[in-house]
């Protein structure tokens, strides 16, 4: 089971990265290009027949991936996945 | 925008009291705004109007031959001859980095750069004084790593190098670290900028980063105690953008260059606000300025978020009239925002409006320097007493040297600082790991020297003397690198002054500062407090920091702390009395520290430092190493770990003195020196010229430490080890 | 003999590299900005360490496209020789003047101490001139100096003498323990097939100074001078 | 429109990253957790109308989001967001 987890720079806060890389894009004549956040992506790999993957997945996010004070996660589980 | 009434509510939300509120009405005689009370909020705040510290202010020395510019501007300006001076300051970032610890240590570091670029100086050096829980309380390893990691992820690249610094443990910081941090530039007389605004109808020019919601009220939030109430101001943590600084700083020292800067400022805490105040303030102008104009990042900002805002690497800058293009080409270049958003004006009055409709219009005075001084009441602590008085009796003192030696408190640093860049611009000729770090200056023969001191068990147990130590100790830190002490700048940080205990402790401390540069004739010029560091009643303890900076003769790499060459002889300079109460020993052995201090000899300790600054100077010593943390036998131990295998044999004995007195007492005024056995004699003589006991007490030898007196025999990796490990396991 | 060196938004070695070109070596040399498209007369070109583009998104992947890199690629295409040192070698990966890539460290953490490299047999143009054996002592400073290459690549590079530095221990020896970032096979520098395009992670020209105590960098750079 | 992308480090490459999270996870005491990839996630918000999004998307993947070396990338399409 494979869960893919997404962390991003909550709204108001200052993303850099994501301002440089506008202006990257915009330099490399990618005009229609509004706006680009920068955040975090995982995947987990967890063994088959855990228990409440979401609820595990939720905690980890919350105790280690994200950063509560600056970032929010959200995240979908593949069943199938290898 | 509605009109808002101002409830007694909301003036207490702006950290207000009711008698302050009355005090600004009277000034302004009238009704506040809301944004005008905004201002007021941050402007009167404990962090930017200095109210219960100002009045004691007077303690400090800051006067001096060579003291260009001393406390009052963005950071102190000391000549160093040849043209050049040095400008330098520390400053807090505590409650931002308690909460969070990345983003606040790095936006630390990013204002004190900006503080020292606003003055026309190039940043060379930066250093870091950390003060961190207990090292097995569940939240240090989180906070130490996002400290480092913050402060190396903006100092990095600034390319500025962070060449020094410390990192502390104690059980008293659990719920309020303390994250200081201090930076040096460079600058020649004639290229020297302040923050003011004058010249009638000249432009007024933001630039840098655009404005957005972060830290409104971060000033408000740093003159605070911690509650729960704290998580929920998280949203208004302030995210560092080190690029765009560096961009900054290139930038501004270019349009410096022009000719066209009247005046220029940073935009620190309370932003806006404060830059547009200060420098109005200083020039005895006024100011018109249209919040329409300023470039921000979220949509929908009231003119209150816009003025209040502490987002990061925004400058203010006044130019000459007619000039204007001239500065907006350089930042252009440098692709930073650059818009011109009002004129000074005269009358002493700030007037801005918000497309075109007032929100504020105050006279500049009474925002900036009629916030009440308060003189508040002092009381005294209750003394500390030992947790565990009568700790079993030790037999070993080879295994508990060892045991002691591998905490985390005396762990290799380099686990640290190896995260910082300390070479960049290639000045750095003593690296972090000695008592004090050595650059050269550029364009000069000369040197720099820096080092950050202070010892908070010390100043709990006796905060006057406290503070007179850390003093000392700094310049002893630079006397052990052949330097002669320039100027001193501090960060005094305390818990909430409005218990009388804590305000004892401030004003004793800042009487001892003030008495012992004073007494070592170094001015203060430049500082910073901190108060309410505590969490739910608990205050740290009193821990006024101290940076000082010292001027080398001859900047050498090859004098350090570490042992050099086998067959040396080992002396100790000043005298021995094997002081416990307040020691890392105590501490370990007795689970806490109590006790009074001994009187301090600062003129003993100021004839030991002349004695171990000619001695380097003649090159008559191979190594040189204050005693403090640990006493004589950390210190022996680590000149033993920073050398190549090499070790030492100790043949001297505790006369006098226990065997823990003799080994582990922290006695200020003492220097740890090695020399080749032919110079014994002129030591001896120089040392018996200036009155200072000269006590050989052994040589360096490979591979072991031994001092048999005690008992103890140790292999050099053994020690190597626990040390290596000591900190290390802290953060890995 | 001039050298240009490219100062890019947010690099910060550009001076300290100019200081030990002009001031130890006795080279000359001029910035270039990279907003230029052309390259001024110069013989060589150094890409400087520090942070361009505060190395957001990956370090080098943006400053790739300054306008300056099309002159300094057409300028190496050209026979030209270049020199990125750090974030002038991640430059140069990113730009695919050089293969492989640059990642974390292993330890995920910047590192900044003196290491010890020997340029061991390579066709890179300085490499001549240094002493095969000899471990050399020079500084790190870095977050994404771990180098990694595809295996056919690196059995290319292995193949045609294009690993100019290796990690190695204050001996010359090449182990697990001398290598400080995860690198693959120890890798600290590599060149292109015709040995002028050099990139390498450290630093030689913060150890070019007697005045510093340490001098290893001054020979690295002189060699480098002599090629031309 | 907005393009939400994941840039993964591919198998074959070491994921330093990876392993120390990984090793974290099991240290919080996540045991069922048995890999862990970490990559990068953008937002790309692109004016409504933009024509091609999804190869203009993939181009800016190939040209600067990713490094073909040593990352992949995989995106999708929201039109809606916004
Ligand atoms: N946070 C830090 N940043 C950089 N260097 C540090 C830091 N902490 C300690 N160091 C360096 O490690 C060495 C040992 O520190 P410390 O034990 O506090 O020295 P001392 O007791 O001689 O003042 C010093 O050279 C110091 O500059
Ligand atoms: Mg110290």
């Amino acid at each position: 089971m494979r869960a893919k987890i997404a962390i991003t720079i909550k709204p108001d806060v200052l993303d850099p990265q994501g301002k440089a890389v506008l202006h990257a894009l915009h330099d490399l004549g990618f005009s229609a290009v509004a706006d680009v956040r920068v955040g975090k992506y995982f995947e987990v790999e967890l063994e088959a027949g855990t228990a409440e993957p979401e609820a595990a997945i939720a905690q980890m996010c919350e105790k280690l991936l994200a950063n509560p004070v600056v970032e929010s996660y959200h995240f979908t589980l593949d069943e199938g996945a290898r | 925008m509605a009109p808002e009434t101002i409830t007694p509510a909301l003036i207490e939300d702006h950290g207000l009291t009711p008698d302050e509120y009355q005090q600004i009405l009277a000034a302004i005689g009238e009704e506040p705004t809301l944004s005008e009370l905004g201002i007021f909020s941050v402007m009167w705040s404990e962090h930017c109007s200095y109210k219960s510290s100002r009045a004691y202010f007077k303690h400090f020395p800051t006067k001096g031959p060579r003291v260009l510019q001393g406390p009052g501007e963005n950071a102190g300006i000391i000549d160093i001859g040849e043209g050049l001076c040095v400008v330098f300051k520390m400053e807090s970032h505590n409650h931002p980095s308690f909460i969070e610890p990345f983003q606040g240590a790095a936006t630390g570091v990013g204002g004190i750069m900006r503080d020292i670029f606003t003055m026309g100086a190039r940043p060379i050096a930066s250093l870091n004084s950390l003060h961190f829980g207990a090292p097995e309380h569940p939240r240090t390893k989180y906070l130490v790593n996002g400290v480092v990691r913050g402060i190396a992820h903006y100092g990095n690249c600034m390319g500025v190098p962070m060449v020094g610094g410390e990192v502390h443990f104690d059980a008293c910081y659990n719920g309020n670290i303390l994250v200081n941090a201090f930076c040096l530039g460079i600058a020649r007389h004639d290229e020297i900028f302040k923050g003011k605004a004058t010249g009638l109808g000249n432009p007024v020019i933001y630039v840098g980063s655009k404005t957005g919601r972060d830290g409104i009220h971060g000033a408000t939030m740093a003159s605070e105690a911690f509650d729960d109430a704290a998580q929920e101001r998280r949203p208004t943590v302030q995210v560092g953008d080190p690029f765009t600084e560096k961009l900054l700083l290139e930038a501004c020292l270019e349009v410096m260059r022009t000719g066209a800067v009247v005046g220029i400022q940073d935009m620190g805490a309370a932003g806006l606000t404060c830059s547009t105040f200060e420098m109005a303030s200083r020039g005895g102008t006024g100011m018109e300025i249209e919040l329409g104009r300023v470039p921000t990042r979220a949509a929908k900002m009231s003119a209150y978020e816009i003025l209040l805002s502490e987002s990061q690497e925004r400058m203010l800058l006044v130019a000459a009239k007619g000039r204007e293009d001239e500065v907006l080409a350089v930042f252009q270049k440098w692709d930073l925002d650059a818009v011109v958003i009002g004129h000074v004006t005269d009358g002493e009055r700030v007037r801005i409006r918000h497309h075109g409709e007032t929100v504020v219009d105050l006279p500049v005075h009474p925002v900036c320097d009629g916030a009440p001084i308060y003189e508040r009441p002092q009381g005294q602590m209750q003394p500390p007493t030992l947790p565990n008085p009568h700790p079993e009796p030790i037999h070993d003192a080879n295994r508990a040297l060892l045991e002691f030696f591998g905490t985390p408190i005396f762990g290799d640093r380099s686990v640290v600082y190896e995260q910082y860049d300390h070479m960049v611009q290639t000045n750095t000729v003593v690296r972090p790991g000695a008592d004090a770090a050595v650059l050269r200056i550029p364009g000069s023969t000369r040197g720099l020297a820096l080092t950050t001191d202070v010892n908070a068990r010390f100043c709990r147990l006796d905060p006057y003397k406290g503070a007179v130590l850390a003093v000392a100790e700094a310049a002893r830190n630079l006397a052990c690198v052949g330097a002669e002490p320039l100027g001193v700048t501090d960060c005094l940080n305390f818990g909430n002054p409005q218990n009388p205990g804590v305000m004892g402790q401030f004003v004793q401390a800042v009487k001892g500062i003030g008495d012992a540069c004073r007494f070592f004739r170094i001015p203060v010029v430049s500082g910073n407090v901190s108060f309410y560091n505590e969490t739910e009643g608990t205050q740290i303890y009193p821990t006024p920091t101290i940076a000082m900076v010292g001027l080398v003769d001859e900047p050498r790499a090859d004098v350090s702390g570490a042992f050099v060459r086998a067959g040396d002889r080992i002396a100790i300079l000043g005298s021995s009395r094997g002081g416990l109460p307040g020691s890392l020993y105590q501490l370990w052995r007795h689970g806490g520290i109590s006790g009074g201090l001994p009187a301090v000899d600062l003129e003993a300790e100021r004839r030991v430092q002349m004695v171990v600054r000619q001695a380097i100077g003649d090159r008559w010593v191979t190594a040189a190493h204050d005693l403090s943390d640990g006493g004589m036998a950390v210190a022996l131990l680590e000149m033993a770990v920073r050398s190549a295998q090499l070790g030492c044999s100790i043949l001297s004995q505790p006369e006098g003195l226990t065997w823990e007195e003799w080994l582990f007492g922290e006695d200020h005024g003492r220097v740890l020196i090695t020399y080749h056995g032919e110079n014994e004699e002129r030591l001896f003589e120089l040392a018996e010229q200036f009155r200072v006991p000269f006590e050989a007490i052994g040589r360096v030898d490979e591979g072991r430490v031994m001092i048999p007196a005690v008992r103890v025999d140790l292999e050099w990796s053994a020690i190597h080890e626990v040390w290596r490990a000591g900190l290390r396991r802290v953060i890995e | 003999m001039t050298i240009g060196i490219v100062v890019f938004p947010g690099s910060n070695c550009d001076e300290d590299i100019r200081r030990a070109l002009v001031d130890e070596l006795g080279a000359e040399a001029r910035f270039v900005w990279h907003k230029e498209t052309t390259l001024p007369a110069v013989d060589a070109v150094v890409l400087p360490g520090g942070f361009s583009y505060g190395d957001y998104l990956r370090a080098g992947a943006i400053a790739r496209f300054s306008p300056v890199m099309r002159a300094v690629r057409d300028f190496a295409g050209g026979g030209g020789y270049v020199l990125g040192i750090c974030n002038g070698f991640q430059i140069l990966t990113e730009s695919g003047l050089l293969p492989g890539a640059l990642m974390v460290n292993r330890s995920l953490r910047f590192i900044c101490r003196d290491v010890y490299i020997c340029a061991g047999e390579s066709k890179a143009a300085l490499s001549a001139r240094l002493d095969a054996a000899r471990a050399f002592r020079v500084p790190i400073a870095h977050q994404e100096g771990n180098y990694v290459a595809e295996p056919e690549t690196l059995r290319r590079l292995n193949a045609e003498g294009q690993i100019a530095f290796r990690y190695c221990s204050s001996g010359g020896v090449l182990d697990e323990a001398a290598n400080p970032n995860g690198s693959l096979e120890n890798i600290a520098g590599v060149c292109s097939p015709n040995g002028r395009v050099l990139g390498m992670m450290p630093h030689p020209e913060r150890c070019s100074s007697e005045a510093l105590g340490a001098t290893d960098g001054a020979e690295i750079l002189r060699a480098w001078l002599a090629t031309r």
